[in-house]
């Protein structure tokens, strides 16, 4: 380990509703792979979102090779030799990989891109990183594993003094994590500065030299990799905030008849053949890496999506669900993973929301009876403890978690006995997230059914009663809770990955 | 994978519907395969297609510029005024014309890139502005550019030129096939080009990648104001005389011809000599039908249903591949 | 200057053109009596007229107001234009009208995109007591009272003379099996386009049966239906009437464009500036009019007179945009001082490149 | 400002709605000073013969726009619907009634076409505009034989004349009561029925409304029926002020629809839309016309300054909302 290369202190940054970054300090030397973690919601990316200029701080200073700097945008941070690999893909679809590698610092002969000589450069640059992808590909045609190593690839070949990689491992194969720490490692020893963000503990123990924790928004502390255990960094992360204790064994009797059973659902490359029961009052649990075909099998189920072949029987019945219409009408609700684009209607109020899939019992004749609408929406607003000035609020204004709540109280308006939970708590802050997970023991307790796709390992293990494993369209395992473990999992989530 | 798409690609569709409606035209009618027919089609073209090429800009970053019709009127007018009224040299007159439609791009540019407003409420309203321009420019009264004939009249000859033995060729032929090669270039090999297309398939990746998206998205409006204006000097040539007034409709030909030449109407894929064959199609339409008997008006008819048709090509096309 | 040496002209021709008979081919109207009203006219104060004319698009509502400057300047009166976008904004011009009606100036001069749609207006101007002059186009059902005075040109008559003049120059080429002659209108809806070209097919289809020949219609209904004395079937003159889909110089070039592109054409007619400026454009390529196919004219404009100098166009009809403008002014001012007045009709001419610079025509050749 | 801005009843009718209202206001006013007589009976009548219309044709495409989407065909669309109904009443001696429902009608069967194309085949609604542009232009020509159409007269003698009465009797403006129920029933559907609740939530989010589990393409496409109904009847309006239609025009009505529609704070993003600010909106664009020409300019100035307005208003609305998130 070498000399700081930067520092962070006191970095404040408020959005509305959340205080997102509460006076958080960081520190980072040359020639260390700096673990940066926290649960989701806890100011990771957000702090890293200052620091390459996407966000501007609301106080505190950043001190980089000895100079204090500010950067307003992302062009400027990669100037000084800051980049990050985003979390979410940042690819323009229709340029190739070589194009998207380069973007913004295209190599030019004159007027003219020289097209070849970054083809020729991004080969070199795979054959570094011991990746097989065609530098010509359209971005738009690879798998998102392969996207997410271009991503890396055009991080890597700025001419980078610090590295970011936010949640990097979260698609990738172990093949290609290996692969990728062995990337890391070889830039470490080029002496640069890589913070690393996961969740993965078994990665931090394996690449980092040191680990700072986040909580809520602010700094809890850092420790040395090799002298600590992984439960002391849980323990930090996790601190005094209570959860739901973690289930060891199934809430569900065992005489719980089954509400909804999938034979042989098909649709797209991403659902292959999957078949699943889900039981009166059970929270069956999905889990895999991402692009393993969960949220495309819900979809599916739910007919959002078109499926080739397979049966789906409600309450013993077959039924036949070609649209959302036909499976709201059934009794299934759906909240979605990405709330903002399919959940709800940011600019419409909290009642316009609360109603959308109910509307019609809220008719007097022809019209709206707004009354009604209005009482129901209060109502749930109570039940749900949903953090409002009142229902005409646009929802635009509400904090995630309270989002969220909106979208719930959708679907209880609805009476839906059937519940698909997609990551729903993600870009909550921790404690709304621990009100969704009561809410959702409490809903199970009354007898609803709900499927939860999640992607957090502590999620998955604390919340089901039954855990299916998906991975690349096809299910790979179902464990009971009693025997379930992060190994067990991770083992059925990638075992079809080569 | 990549070769099957090419083969059915929008652009050799199109290419190939271009060709059938020429040999359906011809035979149908011996009239439509004389030369000086041609000539005709040529003449009119150019304008559509200078407009189609800038248009097809815009479009590809997912915008729209409904402003180059009128707008090209409004050039015209400004540039044959300046001529008629303080016997300003053609030179100028036709270089303050095009730089007239790069201001008003630039305008558009502002409105939509700096200050946020959508592309088609932006250039809606300057679409109406550049109308009312021109005839508060010109006082109302239509324009006369100078005639071939007269001393003044040179650029005329920008277009087409007679030989010796009297044939005529159309040179601006050659300056639309120059020109298109000319902003495919720039599409495909240049800065610009690139940001173009990343701006309309992901502008939030292209701004963190460190393009500065806002300058370059003004300038795909200016572009597109450009070329408005070079439609303009083409207009004036072929035209002659030019109306307050009109140039409303004829963004819609060319953002028509665009769109049936591949360009995607969400934006993020287009080509220039896709948009060039497709402004063909919609001029082939336009001045082949009537040779055909067809009633003018079916041609309006046609033409609409050639549209719908050629998005819903593109949209079954999509789904096939999926 | 310019002003002085135009009002010596304008006089010439205001002697003139009540000497000399208004068409070359065929005097058709007379306009003596109609000006001779004005005689020693002065205006008994210093009006303000409200002018609706069709549009500004083409020149020729220049060469209108040139006029109407004329004589105003002379009557000491005033006067402001405005007319709407297009010539096919019916809506625009009744609300101009209706605007100009409720400034309750002295007079309003109107030349009416669409005949019918103006007649409420018409009704609330005689409610309101203000005087119409129209001019350009005649308004048949006008509400009594409405109009006192109408400044136009027969529009039957100039197609007539158009006619006439086409016909002396091809007929030589009439009898060897058929020929075909061609006309472009910009439409078919309104009164004047109309008028014009039924008077030209009429008058072409009665001197050809003089001579023994035939004549078969083609091409747009209306005005196939409209002919009278056509045949049908084989006949020794086709006459090819088309119509563009838009009233716009490119559409109307491609209309001529097929009919100059066929072998049997021996002649052309546009009958506006519009049509006769699209038939130039699609000329442009082919150089067939002054060739092996007579072209004839409307209007005027830098084109259609460049092209009538040169012999592209054996000739044009004009009708006299300066006079209708000028006696509109001059109705105007007379119904306002409370003469009671008989209509203006005012001359149409046959010009080619021999008489357009006479100084009866050349005022009324407006660039 | 601020304090005025956040008073719940400003908020409640909209504060740019507000302004856009003083604005109407202090327009009138300043035409009534500068202009003699401008304050008259008649000048009313005649900027309400232009409200009529437009009136129609921009609630209609109020529709459209909150779900995001756009129409702007409805201006040829509307020559279309006076167009055939005139031609059949005249030609084929069809009686009044008829031709008036014909004009529904019709205007409702380009609305289904606009609508299925664009909710059921998923072709953009700019590319439906303009194709569907084309083709009502074509088909009232060709239907026409490009024929202009005149309806009949008032005091037509065949007695045909008596629709008339609809916009005006006797000098009084009868128009504007059959515009006021039409703006309330408007008015009521988009805020107190499913149709407008739907279609106001698909243009905010039509993913989320689809999932739902609702039918978002039925509410879609009925968003283009109801606005070619509109142009129906606004083609009715059109020909009792303005007598005949010409084929192959229509164009400027669309701008000028939808300028009054967005200057009313309807945004073109979808999801918010307002009957009222479109209405206020459409008396502004007819009294600017109504008085750029008293004041003998000409229509060109209005297209100008119409086209300014939209852009101050458009960049307030995008702003505040910037300012929001």
């Amino acid at each position: 380990m070498g000399e700081v290369i930067l520092t962070m202190s006191g970095i404040d940054k408020s959005f509305p509703g959340v205080h997102a970054l509460d006076h958080v300090d960081f520190e980072l030397r040359r020639g260390e792979v700096h673990a940066l973690m926290g649960e989701n919601g806890a100011g990771k990316s957000t702090l890293m979102k200052v620091l390459t200029g996407i966000y501007s701080k609301d106080s505190g200073t950043i001190t980089f090779e000895g100079k204090e700097v500010e950067y307003h945008n992302t062009h400027d941070a990669q100037e000084a030799g800051i980049v990050i690999v985003h979390q979410e893909l940042n690819m323009v679809g229709d340029l190739t990989v070589a194009q998207n590698i380069f973007i913004g610092r295209e190599f030019r002969k004159g007027f003219m891109i020289d097209d070849r000589r970054m083809i020729e450069e991004s080969k070199k640059l795979f054959d570094e990183l011991h990746i097989n992808i065609d530098p010509r590909a359209k971005m738009s045609d690879l798998t998102v594993g392969k996207q997410q190593m271009c991503e890396i690839a055009k991080a890597i070949s700025h001419k980078a003094k610090v590295i970011i990689f936010d949640e990097p491992s979260a698609a990738l194969t172990e093949k290609e994590i290996d692969d990728l720490f062995a990337i890391i490692r070889d830039l470490r020893s080029q002496n640069l500065g890589i913070i690393y963000i996961s969740h993965r503990m078994d990665e931090i123990k394996v690449i980092t030299d040191r680990v700072t924790v986040m909580r809520d928004g602010t700094y809890v502390g850092t420790l040395i990799t090799d002298e600590c255990t992984k439960e002391d960094i849980i323990n930090m992360m996790v601190g005094r905030v209570i959860y739901e204790e973690p289930k060891t064994h199934s809430m569900v009797p065992a005489d719980a008849p089954v509400v909804l059973k999938v034979d042989h659902l098909n649709a797209g490359k991403m659902v292959q053949d999957v078949s699943f029961e889900l039981r009166k009052g059970e929270i069956l649990g999905f889990s895999g890496l991402m692009g393993a075909g969960r949220t495309e099998t819900a979809r599916a189920l739910f007919g959002a999506d078109p499926k080739q072949s397979g049966d789906i029987y409600i309450n013993g019945e077959k039924v036949t669900i070609n649209s959302p219409e036909d499976a709201v009408k059934h009794g299934i609700g759906y909240l979605s993973e990405d709330r903002k684009r399919y959940g709800i209607a940011v600019q419409k109020t909290i009642t316009e929301n609360s109603t959308l899939a109910t509307l019609k019992e809220y008719m007097a004749g022809l019209f709206i009876n707004k009354s009604t609408e209005r009482a129901v929406t209060l109502q749930y607003i109570k039940e749900l403890d949903t953090k409002t000035p009142g229902p005409d609020q646009l929802v635009v204004n509400l904090s995630g978690g309270n989002q969220q709540k909106v979208v719930i109280a959708k679907w209880l308006v609805r009476n839906c006995d059937i519940l698909i939970f997609d990551e729903p708590t993600r870009g909550i802050d921790v404690g709304a997230k621990n009100e969704i997970y009561k809410l959702m023991n409490r809903l199970a307790a009354e007898g609803k059914s709900i499927i939860m796709i999640s992607s957090e390992m502590t999620e998955i293990l604390r919340m089901s009663d039954r855990i299916i494993v998906m991975c690349e369209g096809k299910k790979t395992g179902e464990i009971p809770i009693e025997e379930a473990t992060q190994e067990a999992i991770m083992d059925k989530a990638t075992r079809d990955i080569r | 994978m990549t070769k099957k798409k090419t083969i059915f690609s929008q652009e050799v569709i199109v290419a190939i519907v271009l060709v059938a409606l020429y040999l359906i035209f011809r035979t149908i009618s011996s009239d439509f395969g004389k030369y000086t027919t041609f000539l005709s089609m040529m003449d009119i073209s150019y304008y559509y297609v200078l407009m189609a090429i800038g248009v097809a800009f815009p479009l590809i970053t997912g915008g729209v510029d409904l402003s180059i019709g009128t707008g090209m009127i409004c050039y015209a007018l400004a540039g044959g005024f300046l001529i008629r009224n303080y016997n300003v040299p053609t030179g100028l007159a036709i270089l303050v014309s095009i730089l007239f439609g790069a201001a008003i791009g630039l305008c558009n540019g502002v409105l939509i890139s700096i200050l946020g407003l959508p592309p088609f409420l932006a250039t809606l309203c300057n679409c109406m502005i550049t109308r009312g321009l021109g005839s508060v420019v010109t006082g109302s009264f239509a324009v006369p550019w100078p005639t071939a004939k007269q001393d003044n009249g040179w650029f005329h000859s920008i277009f087409k030129i007679t030989t010796a033995n009297k044939t005529k060729i159309p040179l601006g032929l050659v300056w639309i096939i120059l020109l298109m090669l000319l902003m495919q270039f720039i599409l495909a090999h240049t800065r610009f080009g690139r940001y173009t297309i990343a701006i309309g398939s992901n502008k939030e990746a292209a701004m963190l990648s460190g393009i500065n998206v806002r300058f370059y998205h003004v300038m795909v409006y200016v572009v597109s104001g450009l070329f408005a204006g070079l439609a303009s000097i083409a207009y004036a040539a072929v035209i002659k005389t030019v109306q307050p007034g009109t140039g409303a409709g004829m963004e819609l030909d060319a953002i028509g011809g665009a769109i049936v030449g591949g360009v995607s109407a969400s934006g993020g894929y287009g080509t220039i000599y896709g948009t060039v064959i497709g402004a063909y199609v919609i001029i082939f339409l336009k001045q082949g039908l009537p040779y055909i008997g067809f009633n003018a008006n079916m041609q309006q008819i046609i033409t609409g249903l050639v549209l719908i048709g050629a998005v819903c090509i593109d949209i079954i096309k999509r789904k096939v591949i999926k | 200057m310019k002003k002085k040496a135009l009002a010596i002209l304008m006089g010439a021709v205001l002697a003139a053109s009540t000497v000399i008979p208004a068409f070359a081919a065929e005097n058709l109207s007379d306009t003596t009596e109609g000006t001779a009203q004005f005689e020693g006219l002065a205006a008994n104060e210093a009006y303000d007229f409200q002018i609706v004319v069709k549009s500004f698009q083409s020149t020729y509502w220049q060469a209108a107001l040139k006029g109407m400057d004329q004589a105003a300047e002379e009557l000491g009166v005033t006067y402001s234009a405005q007319g709407p976008a297009s010539e096919s904004d019916i809506a625009d011009q009744v609300n101009m009208l209706n605007s100009a009606i409720n400034g309750a100036p002295a007079g309003v001069g109107l030349a009416a995109c669409d005949t019918s749609s103006v007649l409420e207006s018409l009704q609330a101007a005689v409610d309101a007591g203000v005087p119409i002059v129209a001019f350009d186009t005649g308004i048949a059902d006008a509400p009594d009272g409405s109009i006192v005075c109408t400044v136009v040109t027969d529009n039957t008559a100039a197609g007539e003379v158009a006619a006439v003049n086409l016909y002396e120059a091809v007929k030589d080429q009439i009898g060897d099996g058929p020929v075909r002659i061609g006309e472009i209108n910009q439409d078919n809806y309104a009164l004047n386009i109309q008028q014009r070209g039924l008077g030209f097919i009429n008058k072409l289809i009665e001197l050809a049966a003089a001579d023994g020949y035939t004549v078969a219609m083609e091409g747009n209904e209306f005005y196939v239906n409209e002919a009278v004395g056509a045949v049908e079937g084989d006949a020794d003159i086709i006459l090819e009437v088309r119509v563009p889909a838009q009233t716009t110089v490119d559409l109307c070039s491609t209309e001529a464009g097929t009919i100059l592109d066929k072998e049997d054409t021996i002649a052309v007619f546009g009958s506006n500036q519009t049509a006769a400026e699209g038939l130039l454009v699609a000329n442009d390529n082919r150089e067939v009019l002054g060739d092996t196919v007579v072209g004839v004219g409307f209007d005027a404009g830098t084109s259609i007179k460049a092209a009538v100098e040169d012999g592209t166009f054996l000739g044009a009809v004009t009708q006299s945009p300066l006079m209708m403008g000028y006696y509109c002014i001059y109705a105007l001012t007379a119904a306002a001082n409370g003469q009671e007045l008989i209509d203006v009709p005012t001359d149409g001419y046959w010009y080619n490149a021999e008489n357009m610079t006479d100084e009866s025509i050349a005022p009324n050749l407006y660039d | 400002m601020e304090k005025i801005k956040n008073n719940p009843i400003v908020k409640k009718l909209g504060f740019n709605r507000i302004i856009l209202f003083l604005i109407l206001l202090l327009m009138y006013g300043a035409f009534s000073v500068i202009i003699p007589g401008f304050a008259s009976m008649a000048r009313i009548m005649s900027i309400l013969n232009y409200v009529y219309f437009l009136g129609f044709l921009a609630l209609g495409v109020t529709f459209v726009i909150a779900t995001g989407g756009i129409d702007f065909s409805i201006g040829p669309v509307m020559f279309c619907c006076a167009l055939m109904s005139g031609y059949s009443l005249n030609t084929f001696g069809v009686p009044v009634v008829v031709a008036l429902l014909m004009s529904i009608v019709i205007g409702m069967l380009f609305g289904c076409f606009n609508g299925y194309l664009v909710a059921f085949v998923g072709v953009p609604p700019f590319i439906v505009s303009m194709a569907t542009m084309n083709i009502a232009k074509g088909l009232g020509s060709v239907f026409t034989k490009t024929q202009s159409v005149s309806w009949p007269q008032s005091n037509d003698p065949s007695g045909n004349g008596w629709f008339r009465n609809l916009v005006k009797v006797d000098g009084i403006p009868v128009g504007l009561i059959i515009f006021g129920i039409a703006i309330v029933i408007l008015f009521i559907v988009m805020n107190n029925t499913r149709a407008g609740r739907y279609i106001l939530c698909l243009g905010s989010n039509k993913e989320a409304v689809r999932l739902s589990g609702v039918n978002v393409r039925k509410w879609q496409m009925l968003a283009y029926v109801i606005c070619g109904t509109m142009a129906g009847i606004a083609a009715i309006f059109f020909v009792s002020a303005y007598t005949t239609v010409q084929p192959g025009l229509g164009d400027t009505y669309n701008n000028e629809a939808i300028a009054s529609c967005v200057m009313g704070g309807t945004s073109m993003g979808g999801g918010l839309a307002s009957i009222g600010g479109t209405v206020i909106g459409v008396f502004v664009i007819s009294l600017l016309q109504e008085g750029i020409m008293a004041m003998r300019m000409t229509k060109e100035v209005q297209m100008i300054i119409t086209g300014l307005i939209v852009i101050v208003f458009v960049y307030a609305d995008v702003s505040a909302r910037r300012r929001r998130n």
